[in-house]
């Protein structure tokens, strides 16, 4: 694979969003239908939720539960997943708990967390993270499955210890397992926050969604969703790929 | 250190069709006195498998590895018949990790890699090396690493003649300093000749030993000379051994 | 794209309207009428408004304030009245809340979100009263069932949800400190309106007038069969989903006294009275969109336009 | 890692099962409350539901589409991720889709589906695969960026051809990926299919718990999920476990 | 085949940290008429950055690998410096996947690993293996794979000396089979003056030729005696290349 870094980073992704945004358009003028908006009746609707100041409000609120539950998803889903990966026995056990954990509804969860904590904050940020972390464990398992033995038996026979084994050696491996999770999982969050929004907190961006969606309002629908997708699209670009290229670095 | 008794009754594998293959049997011998010894054998005989268990790696054979003042611990060295770096990792870091020191000494790392030849890639990463210059930084962290038991599964292959005798001046000098038993695997009898007090010979597998024979040529005087002289001696007195030569 | 005289109609599988529309099929009161009615059952309300986007189907049940926000978005939905049925305010039976000033600093359930119309009728009728319960209560947005269920638990002091919502409360002796047409009324429109209706294309309708009619015709009968027949009743039971007759009881009652037997110009006249309340009350501009005034044009006529 | 495999295969995962089940239990029997019906409730929902019929007629048809819509997923997502992860200019231009077919919140695709294609079978398939896709093609991308470039270096030596470089060289690297996409996949498409069964369909297992939810009927949602529950752990005992053991025999 | 012209003006890498490390520069030589040529140099000179570039692997240099008739295309065989086996598939079915015969000889890749002293291996996974049988496993599937031109990356390195006597015997024996042109790096002087008919000397990188010399010895005549004899004649003429030998 070719390592040739292009010289305007951001002349690429701004061609290719350029891209979509005419075939949006196209499709848009072609159809001509409340479903699909044009970007600039999306981008007006945009602005007006921005200069209303709702959109930063719901939007902030959203971000700050997706981040807490995102971080504690991937931090208990790595731990998680390297030791039923290491570990056969504790695996065969506690296998059929996880097949159990990713497939229960979110609707199933979010309303037992909701009845049993009541409509708080807590109750959401739990009911998120119990539907992410199954599948960061998963995918971390995989990864753990798959480590390196001579890497693995050098750092044992250099009596790495446990700690140093684990930065040094685990980690690293399961780097590209990590970024996996964490991009569907910013993902997968998001979406699920939006149903936690939806049926019990009283703001953020799943809640406001589904009041346009009740209204048939497909519109601001797109606008919140856009401006979610900026948020995403700017932590793409500043956090997670230049921590690709730097984990990268010795390829 | 005290004397290292090894003694292997068994060590089997299973293989993907689910045969046992038994790889060593009743393979013992002792190490002690800070020894330098050569282990020679057949490719496929067991050696790899011998120095795992030596360091703790395989822990399902039968028979034991033990010091004679039992509840002592060691610690091994072990360099590996391919480099096993960390690829994440740059030259100096994959040495300064190894070490079990508190606090790494850089100038000794970095006059060990200078021998080696190795002074201007202190910074590049495992993949930006050759495969030679791999195999020298893995002997450098191998080196570096204080222990009682120093093990070397053929560390000098892929070395080009100048090196790998740089090398071995500098392997014989760093166990003279710090001395400690050291196991030597390698296919090349004058190499193990030049650098060992003993020779152990093993049989193919399953493996046991076959001959133990010490290398009683002064350190000072093993010129290319005497060590042919040594060979064409050995392998005329022991005409059972001659077909692992 | 439908045959002649049949009708694709899209509801709720355990809504009310289903129970009037399984009556017309049990009776025949379709083909009787001269039309065919084809039922497809969803599981949201939300999907059925997807249904009639996506020409799934010809007719589904809403309310006018949505008709009326559509029409603002250029989508030519009529509207022929159903049901007058509405939510109301409920509190536990042994609740000091005895009215809606009661209700500062406690805990409110509200079902449909922010933009509830009886969420905001209730609010523009405090406000007239000179409260913000905006400001003044602990407002718990939430799905309605899941409401229901935290108002038994305790976790909330009252509940605005929809009328059979309520009516499964009430028959568990929750009070109903005051209903949707009460708070209307107080509001000084001092008739009951319809709230709910068949919804569908003008287009559509402008071809099929005949149908529409027929139908409309077959639905008030199917309504007055439930409503004085035992047997019809029964039949549809199962449809209730409740094993408690006293709550059978009450969901019955409250459907019959909903039935909406005749609409005329007075009805459209309150309604746009309440649509101006609305529109000119809080959040009433988020539900309604930037039009102030109601488009009557949005009430079937009986006739194509 | 030790390769002993259990003599008693089923009994580690029933062990397990029990241990769940006594704890679940003991929940319900402690907090006893509507919404955590206790295991025998839900066991006599389930019979319930299976002698009339209806749960199999349900369970069959979301088992259907999720069939059709996870090999579909599967299939599109390993080829594009593939190409991704072998092409950097490619990947650099198409990276912001994927961040925006990853972040489109699964209620706009699943209106815009059913809006464009109606309310038929293709439109509820379709929107599963969109909502899937991504999250394959992210991880799947992961892997590809991760091979052995060796084993590939090897296999243009011996001109192994495109073919055979995939089928022997890159498909067997990405085993992991492929499977952690599979086991969160099953999970999130069924979560989808819940969804998409809500918005759009008369059947179904998502049409069904959601009737379920709106009469607060816990017990019998908890009865079909256990149903597919135990679908997909036999999957998971039948094919994927399997499946692991005979492709890591050589490890 | 027809001559392959090497011309290779300058090939450099750039490091983790940006700088651009010329590897190769200004290294020449033709290949022609089923040659057997041994490349010896320093480790870390470039020798396996040269293979690649033969095989066509490594684009990315200025100058030209080329043929004397032009438009017609070369087959390789290559033996890396390390096995790089399939680890999911078995001895034969790595050897009968890297065969570019449409169906595959069996009993001919059977005899091979016979000879290679791995007639039990023939169902074994890489990872069951030795390191050294591995190597042979890719010395089989080189060997297997007809070809115009055979790379070998130090091939024998690992290997017990009668196993290695055994592989050079094969090598030679297969190669006055199916005639092609070999290049084979090695470290090992005496390996190469048994194998080759010409020695090419690389310096250290920036590296070119520093000697091409031809090895005189009849095929029938490389005794032991008359490979010293070589070297020491050597030796004592090219005092240029000394320090590489
Ligand atoms: N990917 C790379 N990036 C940067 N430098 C590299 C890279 N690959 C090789 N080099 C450098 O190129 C030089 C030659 O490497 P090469 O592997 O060709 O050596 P070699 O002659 O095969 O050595 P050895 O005998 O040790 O195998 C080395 O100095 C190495 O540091
Ligand atoms: N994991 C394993 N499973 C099955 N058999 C194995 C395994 N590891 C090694 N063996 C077998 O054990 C024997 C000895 O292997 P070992 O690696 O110890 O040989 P060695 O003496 O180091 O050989 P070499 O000189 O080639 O490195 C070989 O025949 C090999 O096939
Ligand atoms: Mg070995
Ligand atoms: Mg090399």
């Amino acid at each position: 694979m070719m390592n040739t870094t292009p010289r305007l980073p951001f002349l690429q992704p701004l061609l290719s969003l350029s891209l979509l945004i005419i075939i949006w358009q196209v499709l848009a003028s072609t159809l001509n239908t409340v479903v699909l908006p044009s970007p600039l009746l999306v981008f007006d609707a945009l602005i007006a939720a921005l200069s209303s100041g709702e959109l930063q409000h719901h939007l902030g609120i959203t971000l700050y539960r997706l981040a807490i539950s995102f971080f504690i998803a991937m931090l208990l889903g790595t731990a998680i997943g390297v030791a039923l990966g290491r570990h056969q026995k504790t695996n065969a056990f506690f296998d059929s708990w996880l097949v159990i954990l990713l497939n229960i509804p979110a609707l199933v969860t979010i309303i037992l967390c909701y009845i049993w904590f009541g409509l708080i904050e807590t109750a959401a940020i739990f009911a998120v993270v119990v539907n992410k972390l199954p599948n960061v464990i998963v995918t971390i398992r995989e990864g753990a499955r798959n480590l390196d033995e001579e890497l693995l038996e050098m750092a044992e026979a250099y009596q790495f210890g446990p700690l140093k084994t684990l930065s040094q050696v685990i980690l690293p491996q399961l780097y590209p397992y990590i970024m996996a999770s964490a991009r569907t999982g910013l993902a997968l969050i998001w979406k699920i926050v939006l149903v936690v929004e939806l049926l019990g907190r009283s703001d953020g961006m799943g809640y406001q969604i589904h009041l346009f969606f009740q209204l048939f309002d497909i519109t601001s629908i797109m606008a919140y969703t856009v401006s979610f997708i900026i948020i995403i699209q700017l932590i793409e670009m500043m956090v997670l790929q230049p921590l690709d290229k730097k984990s990268q670095r010795w390829k | 250190m005290n004397t290292l008794n090894i003694d292997i009754k068994s060590k089997a594998f299973t293989t993907a069709d689910k045969h046992t293959v038994t790889v060593i049997e009743d393979l013992q011998f002792k190490l002690s006195n800070n020894e330098f010894v050569c282990i020679i054998g057949p490719s496929g005989c067991g050696k790899t498998s011998l120095l795992n268990i030596i360091a703790g790696l395989d822990k399902r054979f039968s028979g034991s590895v033990s010091l004679s003042e039992a509840g002592t611990q060691f610690k091994t060295s072990y360099i590996f018949q391919n480099p096993r770096l960390l690829p994440w990792r740059t030259v100096l870091e994959n040495i300064q990790l190894a070490s079990n020191e508190q606090a790494n000494n850089d100038t000794k790392i970095i006059q060990l890699l200078q021998r080696l030849g190795l002074a201007d890639s202190l910074n590049s990463y495992p993949h930006h090396l050759s495969l030679g210059m791999q195999r020298r930084v893995a002997l450098a962290r191998g080196f570096y690493r204080e222990s009682d038991i120093l093990l070397m599964d053929e560390p000098l292959v892929s070395l080009d003649p100048p090196t790998a005798r740089k090398a071995r001046t500098l392997l014989i000098e760093l166990w003279q300093q710090q001395a400690r038993n050291v196991l030597f695997v390698t296919h090349d009898l004058d190499e193990a000749i030049e650098l060992a007090d003993r020779l152990i010979f093993i049989s193919s597998s399953p493996s046991h030993v076959v001959a133990d024979i010490k290398v009683d040529i002064a350190r000072g005087e093993r010129s290319a000379k005497n060590i042919e002289q040594f060979k064409q001696q050995l392998s005329s007195q022991r005409t059972d051994i001659a077909h692992l030569m | 794209a439908s045959t002649p005289n049949e009708i694709r109609i899209s509801v709720l599988q355990f809504g009310t309207i289903n129970w009037t529309l399984q009556t017309i099929l049990q009776n025949q009161l379709d083909t009787k009428n001269g039309f065919s009615l084809k039922i497809q059952a969803l599981a949201s309300s939300q999907a059925s408004k997807i249904a009639l986007q996506a020409d799934a189907a010809d007719m589904i049940a809403a309310d006018w304030t949505w008709v009326a926000r559509q029409r603002g978005n250029t989508a030519d939905y009529l509207f022929a009245a159903y049901s007058s049925s509405a939510g109301s305010l409920m509190v536990p039976a042994q609740s000091t809340i005895t009215s809606i000033d009661d209700l500062a600093n406690k805990k409110l359930g509200i079902a449909g979100g922010a933009l509830d119309k009886n969420w905001l009728l209730l609010r523009a009728l405090a406000l007239k009263n000179g409260q913000d319960l905006d400001q003044q209560v602990k407002k718990v947005f939430a799905a309605p069932p899941l409401l229901n269920q935290l108002i038994q638990q305790g976790e909330l002091d009252a509940l605005i949800n929809f009328w059979h919502y309520s009516a499964r409360l009430k028959a568990k002796g929750y009070r109903e400190i005051i209903g949707l047409h009460d708070i209307i009324r107080q509001l000084g429109v001092n008739k009951t309106v319809p709230i709910l209706g068949y919804v569908f294309r003008q287009q559509w309708a402008d071809k099929q007038a005949h149908t529409i009619n027929a139908f409309l015709t077959a639905s008030r009968q199917a309504s007055d069969l439930l409503c004085s027949s035992e047997q019809h009743w029964q039949a549809i039971l199962p449809l209730t989903r409740t094993n408690d007759p006293s709550t059978q009881q009450l969901l019955r009652k409250n459907y019959c006294a909903g039935r909406v037997s005749h609409f005329q110009q007075a009805d459209i006249q309150a309604i746009s009275d309440i649509y101006a309340i609305l529109a000119n009350g809080p959040g009433g501009d988020k539900l309604l969109g930037s039009v102030k005034q109601l488009d009557t044009k949005l009430f079937w006529s009986g006739k194509p336009h």
